[in-house]
């Protein structure tokens, strides 16, 4: 990939995420920033390739703890995430 | 030679209006006829004779009736009146031919063109010329009025230091043009309006006002948007049903009439003995008898279980101002198309609605169901 | 194969920015984080085949679950008032994480593009700091610190750390692969260092609004990581959540009225911190769009309108406004204080104007007990009839007046214009409350807002 | 022995009140007292002794009192029914000293002691006990509603078949209790209502009913919330601004009062004169004299130029259920914190309420100017 | 160098997204395209100084020349009513450019990978399309030509030309480079075919939803090719093109009440076309948004309730409608009818109860003779009292009654639930007049929309 | 750039088109349309690009078409959209 390609998708995903986020209530806030928490979790399958070609036991190693970190925040994040948004459940239906 | 509008001051006892404003003189000049009003015509209205300056104003009654073309009045004339006219000439007044057989005879003879304004059609066309629609509305918002005012209670809500005082309710039966003012007026003292009318189409009517139908199982729709008479057997359904809900009202303003005939009663002695004391009732109809069988027309009483009975005749009158400027705007929207543009006066007779109020013309009365009652069936 | 793999990037992709852009919206937002979630399973499942990587499965499938678990144990376990420090716990993983594959491709030493080296290392930065800073954040609002930690000079120091590690930062850049583990390691732990600095004096008020900052720093440190190993999933997600975060964390700082960088620099001065642990002192003003939510998601709202309602001469609006939460099955209720006003039966000439039906209208004696059950009482230019001084205060002029328990509510969301009294001129403490808060405007405008607001949602 | 609370029918002519309430009843049983009423007591209220079940009903008014500990009353008493009363026994009504002189007399000879509700002191706390304000509020409703039953013109617009009505203009003089409640009650009927005030906050609440502040240069705000009286520079200046704007009104409300002074006249027979035929004045301050020179307490009359001034005496009398509703509550809410949790009756003369209700006590007059009409300053 | 110019595409890219995103609100619309050409002049600028041009600079100096003197002048004569049809020669020229360099390209017959193959000719092939598509769209509505043309099978010919042109567009792409210049341009020529065959049978007041159509085609065609060039901007600005003008169309097809399938192929059986021109004989349905745009610009509205605003109950909603617009500075009358409603002065009424001051009503009398200086006249619930056939039609039931001449004014948008008559029961002709649009639904629910969308702009 | 980048690129492009137009007012419809398609002529930049590197005078006609067109469509797109989009200039003031 080229700088400027990746300066387009950047341009791009910068400005999905601004226009996606640009009108939210107050109180979708904290559930919100939780779900982009969980949407960053990606960084596990960075963190297995990674670890997936680690050359030496120290990059292992490293990524090892990549990995362990990734799972915790993709997984974390999805369950605290999950958890806040029961709030809507009920009321939601009523519409 | 124009044509002379003379305007008489009402003779009926309690009549306060007239058939004359300010403003349909200038009109009527412009049609091409001469106004003359008599001294002291709309007095009772608080029309001074300064305010008719663009009128003639003729100090003799009997002057100007003798004078004129063309007679505007409120209410019938008398006798007299009609034969101080002058022959030919044309009467236009809510005439109410079969209370005043013996008058129209008299028009009849003395070969006067009559026209009754209550009879005519009620056709979207003439709805400005409609004295029924008019005056009805002035009396409906008065009944309610009244009805505020005979009443020892608040018509609004009020949540105050002293207590939570709740709305009165006010019943409204018969959901005409009175009737649906009468509502409106209420609901906007605040009060909890409900009403019911025998025709099913007035349902929307009412809650289109924001007020509640009450929804009985009979319906008595009959020709023409007018009611149609109930069997005894659904009067007395009726009643019983109504009973119910007139028991919790505060004020009950009844309205029913059925065209050509006696006010229904509809309320009888029993509904009223579960009335509330302190309530009133304004019988509308106590013109045509009223619609409780208690109804002393013209008189209020109060029933020994504390019910008041408040039944005004000629309300309009009450509202005389108001009520003139109506019923003279209706007399003018009726003769303008009479004129033609050089302001000659020239009825076409077969149009719809003139032939429908015309009462007498040269020499003959016009109105079939007043002719029967007056020569007998063809 | 790796058509397969990319094709599932992909649809990853897609499927995270649909899952957030459902999440910013309360109808959809529980379905939204579904959608995420089926994201990662397939872009994790299908990392397995993906050609870089040769060995290590076992240890990876190992790591997986042990973070998993622990992660999945912790926040099923966690109390809701505790889920911002944890958050920040999974955030801090997420940078550490990014951090960490940097530290993998910058200890391999191949020859990368200077674009490349110089993303991986920034990224290496920005995730290293939100790491630290994370956890600190975590420590601080789990209880485990002091609250706030400050010293002498603290800026000039944090300025220096951070120059230091951003001067060895270029240089491990520009170096090619000259740079050792020393300096990498040295790299590292002066980032974490510095997201420790930057993160101890900030207050607990404040917090929220850095874990947001973090977890945007996490979003950008992974989709640069991401642009670094080529992985376009990891990095449109991560870019997405960088920018989405950014947004967001502005509007939490506007939200508290304060600039962000008031939020991460000024509580060096002032005492701004506890401001949150202290109930009382400070009124708490609210967004219109959040009051909207409170209500809409509400079981019961009971409204209390005042002598500033009528000023406003906003009762049509506050009528369709309790049309549209009706709509929504809300049971709204109207209680009228017997002397709200300025005249006896003020506000019942107001709502029947409005047109407000009479069986929703209550006095004070039919509907007192109710406002304990009540989820939001919103409070609309009335102030003396709601004051708990009448209840307390035996010197208050009002002192022995009955007042509608509004301060008895779940939540109580009060509209006025400003810090005015009302008739008798004293202050209300209902105000400050822990449970209360403010939306500032005239009546009419303000509601106009709660309408529009519940519109949306 | 719990104490006996008597309530005797009013004595004073037109007075159709009554100081009790059925559900007051049972909570001044809750609170430990007994109470009687007069056969017939709220029959002009439209109460039935019936509704008074939870009371004893005593037939005779005489029986009634000298069993009492404590006397309910709308109006003062007679001195008659003074005599009458126990030693000792409380007293408890608008008393209006300053026209009652001998009255007061009387019941400081009987050592009796006597509560003049209106003179309680308008705090915060004391608003649940005010009957200046629960009655000026009936009487402002009421006089609303007057002025559209005695205005022969529509309050509301109305844009019909016969022409657009315009709506009538309402003019409120005095902004205080009565006259809000009037603003309100005429716009709400459709009325294009102004309102004049002395008290410049009156002008925010003015408009807080949706109606228009007339605003002219002058200013009388007075300590507590009452107006001061203007000087004659100050009121000639005041009728002349004002009289502009009254010529355009089709009902004019006047509520204007100064506590402790006849009524300010503030509409002249020349702001009369300027006045539309058929307008229609209701002058709410006639008790006080009437705020037209040219009222005549009690009575309706019509001016030359067609003018119609009511001045209706006791108007809350006319509203009798909610009135006596509303007066019951307020006695309620003053006497309840009389009683301990024992049910003793035991009044605290130092709280600032009682203290200012309180008009004879233990022999001595405690109010103070009443007690320096009677006796001379001190 | 090259990095000045791929940055200036860069800003380009961006100033487009911006622009476009302000072209879609009233309120910045205008600014919006000053941005986008901003980009334009830069990118054109820059790209002189592009890697890829070696030669040509005069003449090709001399084609924008041309090109743009012409399109300048043409842009400006044309009449405003005649902008539709500039808009599909553009657009065709567009596309015709695209297809160009697709066909320089293709000429060229260099090896290049098969996506890029495949981009190109499918670039080429829709750039084709829209080319000739938009000129027979653009002489339909200029008048050049008969408005439809059809003739039997037409649809099985138009598929059979299409898949003949598709089967040589695969030769072409998986050929290598061994397709030669004839091939070439019967591949070509037969697109342009196959875009004339396509509008040919399509009516003129489906044409503005197929002229969008075909300008989303350039758009992707511009897309792909700009992929092809390895030109980012051309790729971004086209492919964002391609998609909002995807939805545009599905817009403008949904608005008309018609799937887009339809508008393309339904033709063929029935005469759908001509439906604009015939005036009367169908009623135009519009939204709620439009209806907001037309009001919230205008400068005078006039509202004429009827007895529908009462079986509503719409007043209060009406009165709120009337002060948003007030605030925008719209002048905003009421035309009470004498006989709205079911009584007389049903209308003062309702509209009092909601707090309409008296001096905004009018009646008939004062009020006719403005209704022709009026932008907008909304109809809510009224029909027999702004009836037409009361003036015209001496059979009417209302023959003679005087009228509200809604119809005079320059647009009437009327607010009604369905077909359904008024009192009297009759056919009411404004309904289908000209400058009549219907806006269906209950008068309250219909008013709420507007409210939302005028707070919207 | 590789293919999927590009995928990524128009999906993206994509989305950003699609937000932006997804709440438009019917009544800016056409003018929108008319922005858009000022917008595609950007395509002038790959005409010159094409027509400066074309290596046949078949492929500089082409060319020299190409920019023709392509610049017919920018300069007529930006006038036409400015013409239509006046009308929302003076009453635009007013708020
Ligand atoms: N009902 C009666 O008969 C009567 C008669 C006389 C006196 N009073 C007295 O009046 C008081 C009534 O209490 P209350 O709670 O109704 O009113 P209040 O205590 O007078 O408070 C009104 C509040 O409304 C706010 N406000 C004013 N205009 C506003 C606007 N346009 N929009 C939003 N908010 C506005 C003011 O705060 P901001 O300035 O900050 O906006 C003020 O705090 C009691 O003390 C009562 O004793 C009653
Ligand atoms: N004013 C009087 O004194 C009086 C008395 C009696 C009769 N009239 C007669 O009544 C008529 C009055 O004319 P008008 O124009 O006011 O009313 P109209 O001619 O009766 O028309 C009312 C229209 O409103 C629509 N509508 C009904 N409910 C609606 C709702 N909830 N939301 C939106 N639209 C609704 C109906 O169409 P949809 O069903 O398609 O929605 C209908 O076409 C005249 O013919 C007059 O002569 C008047
Ligand atoms: N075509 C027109 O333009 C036009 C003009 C005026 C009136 N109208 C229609 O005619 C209708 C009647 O007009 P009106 O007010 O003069 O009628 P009305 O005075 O003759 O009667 C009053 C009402 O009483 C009702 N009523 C009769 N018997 C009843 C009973 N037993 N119980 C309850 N209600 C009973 C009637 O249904 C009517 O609504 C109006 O509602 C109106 O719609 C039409
Ligand atoms: N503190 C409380 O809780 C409480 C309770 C009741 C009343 N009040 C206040 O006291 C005020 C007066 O109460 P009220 O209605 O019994 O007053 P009132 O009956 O004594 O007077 C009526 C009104 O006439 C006005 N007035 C006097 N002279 C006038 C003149 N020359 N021209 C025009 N207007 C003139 C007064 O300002 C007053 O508003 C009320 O407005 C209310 O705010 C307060």
């Amino acid at each position: 990939m080229e700088g400027f390609v990746a300066l387009y998708i950047f341009m791009l995903a910068a400005f999905t995420g601004y226009e996606i986020i640009s009108k939210v209530p107050v109180i979708l806030h904290t559930p919100l920033m939780s779900g982009s928490n969980f949407v960053h979790g990606i960084v596990l399958v960075g963190a297995m390739v990674a670890m997936g070609h680690a050359e030496t036991d120290m990059q292992t190693l490293v990524g090892f703890i990549a990995v362990l970190l990734a799972a915790g925040n993709a997984v974390g994040g999805y369950v605290v995430t999950e958890r806040m948004l029961e709030m809507f459940k009920s009321s939601g239906g009523k519409k | 030679m124009p044509m002379i509008i003379g305007v008489p001051k009402e003779t009926a006892e309690g009549e306060r209006r007239v058939a004359m404003e300010p403003s349909v003189i200038t009109k009527l000049n412009k049609l091409g006829a001469e106004v003359c009003v008599e001294a002291g015509a709309g007095a009772a209205a608080f029309i001074t004779d300064d305010q008719f300056k663009k009128a003639k104003i003729i100090d003799s009654s009997k002057e100007l009736i003798s004078g004129a073309d063309i007679i505007f009045r409120v209410q019938a004339p008398s006798i007299d009146d009609v034969d101080a006219m002058k022959e030919g000439s044309t009467l236009i007044a809510t005439i109410q031919p079969h209370n005043n057989l013996e008058l129209v005879k008299k028009l009849q003879e003395k070969n006067i063109t009559s026209y009754a304004m209550e009879l005519i059609p009620r056709i979207s066309r003439a709805q400005s010329m409609d004295v029924l629609s008019s005056q009805a509305a002035v009396a409906g918002y008065k009944a309610a009025i009244m009805g505020s005012d005979l009443s020892a209670r608040f018509f609004p809500m009020l949540t105050t230091a002293a207590g939570t005082i709740r709305p009165s309710k006010v019943i409204v039966i018969g959901a005409g043009v009175a009737g649906l003012q009468a509502i409106a007026t209420a609901k906007r003292l605040g009060a909890m309006v409900e009403a019911y009318d025998v025709r099913p189409e007035t349902v929307e009517q009412i809650q289109s006002l924001g007020a509640k139908a009450i929804e009985l199982k009979i319906s008595a729709a009959g020709e023409g948007g007018y009611a149609r008479e109930l069997t005894d057997d659904e009067k007395t359904q009726q009643q019983e049903e109504l009973a119910s809900y007139i028991a919790q009202a505060d004020v009950l303003i009844t309205t029913a009439a059925i065209p050509g005939r006696p006010a229904p009663k509809i309320i009888p002695e029993t509904t009223i003995d579960v009335m509330k004391s302190g309530a009133v009732i304004v019988d509308l109809a106590a013109e045509g008898g009223g619609n409780c069988t208690l109804t002393q027309p013209g008189k209020t009483i109060t029933t020994n279980n504390g019910v008041i009975i408040h039944a005004p005749l000629n309300v309009p009158s009450q509202v005389a101002v108001h009520a003139s400027e109506m019923y003279a705007k209706n007399l003018l929207n009726f003769i303008t198309p009479m004129f033609n543009d050089e302001g000659e006066f020239t009825p076409d007779f077969e149009d719809e609605i003139i032939a429908g109020a015309l009462l007498t013309h040269a020499g003959k009365i016009t109105h079939e169901p007043t002719r029967e009652l007056l020569e007998g069936a063809k | 194969m790796d058509f397969i793999v990319d094709g599932s990037y992909f649809i990853a992709a897609i499927l995270f920015i649909f899952g957030l852009k459902r999440m910013s919206s309360p109808v959809t937002a529980r379905r939204g984080i579904v959608w995420a979630g089926v994201g990662m399973v397939l872009a994790t499942i299908i990392t397995y085949f993906h050609k870089d990587i040769h060995h290590n499965y076992v240890w990876m499938s190992l790591a997986i679950l042990i973070g998993g678990a622990i992660a999945w144990v912790t926040a099923k376990r966690v109390k809701m008032t505790d889920m911002p420090q944890m958050i920040a716990l999974y955030n801090g993983m997420g940078g550490g994480a990014a951090a960490a594959i940097a530290a993998v491709i910058l200890m391999q030493e191949k020859e990368i593009s200077i674009t490349l080296q110089v993303l991986a290392v920034f990224g290496a930065l920005i995730g290293t700091i939100a790491l630290s800073g994370s956890m600190i954040a975590f420590a601080k609002l789990q209880g485990l610190m002091w609250k706030t930690y400050r010293f002498p000079n603290q800026q000039w120091v944090n300025l220096f750390v951070f120059l230091v590690t951003l001067i060895i930062g270029f240089y491990i850049t520009f170096s090619g692969t000259a740079y050792g583990m020393g300096i990498l390691s040295i790299f590292f732990i002066l980032a974490l260092i510095f997201g420790v600095l930057m993160t101890i004096p900030i207050g607990g008020a404040d917090m929220p609004v850095v874990i947001s900052l973090y977890n945007a720093f996490t979003g950008l440190a992974v989709g640069f990581e991401g642009y670094v190993i080529g992985n376009p999933a990891m990095m449109i997600a991560g870019i997405v959540v960088g920018s989405a975060g950014t947004m967001l964390t502005q509007l939490m700082a506007k939200a508290m009225n304060r600039p962000i960088t008031n939020v991460l620099f000024s509580n060096f001065g002032d005492g701004g911190d506890g401001k949150i642990e202290a109930a009382t002192g400070s009124m708490k003003e609210i967004d219109a769009n959040d009051v909207a939510v409170m209500m809409a998601f509400a079981e019961k709202v009971i409204i209390v309108p005042g002598y500033g309602m009528a000023v406003a001469q906003a009762q049509h609006k506050v009528w369709e406004m309790t049309k549209l939460l009706q709509e929504r099955g809300v049971t709204v209720k109207f209680a009228i204080h017997p002397v709200a006003g300025r005249m006896p039966g003020h506000m019942n000439v107001l709502l029947a104007e409005a047109g407000v039906p009479y069986d929703i209208i209550y006095d004070l004696d039919e509907i007192n007990e109710e406002f304990e059950t009540t989820d939001v009482t919103l409070v609309i230019g009335a102030n003396d009839v709601v004051n708990p001084a009448a209840r307390t205060d035996t010197n208050s002029p009002i002192y022995g007046m009955p007042i509608l328990n509004a301060d008895a509510s779940k939540n109580t969301i009060v509209i006025k214009r400003g810090k005015g009294t009302g008739f008798t001129g004293i202050e209300n403490q209902l105000f400050f409350a822990e449970k209360t808060n403010m939306l500032y405007g005239d009546g009419a405008t303000a509601v106009s807002e709660l309408i529009t607001a519940i519109k949306e949602l």
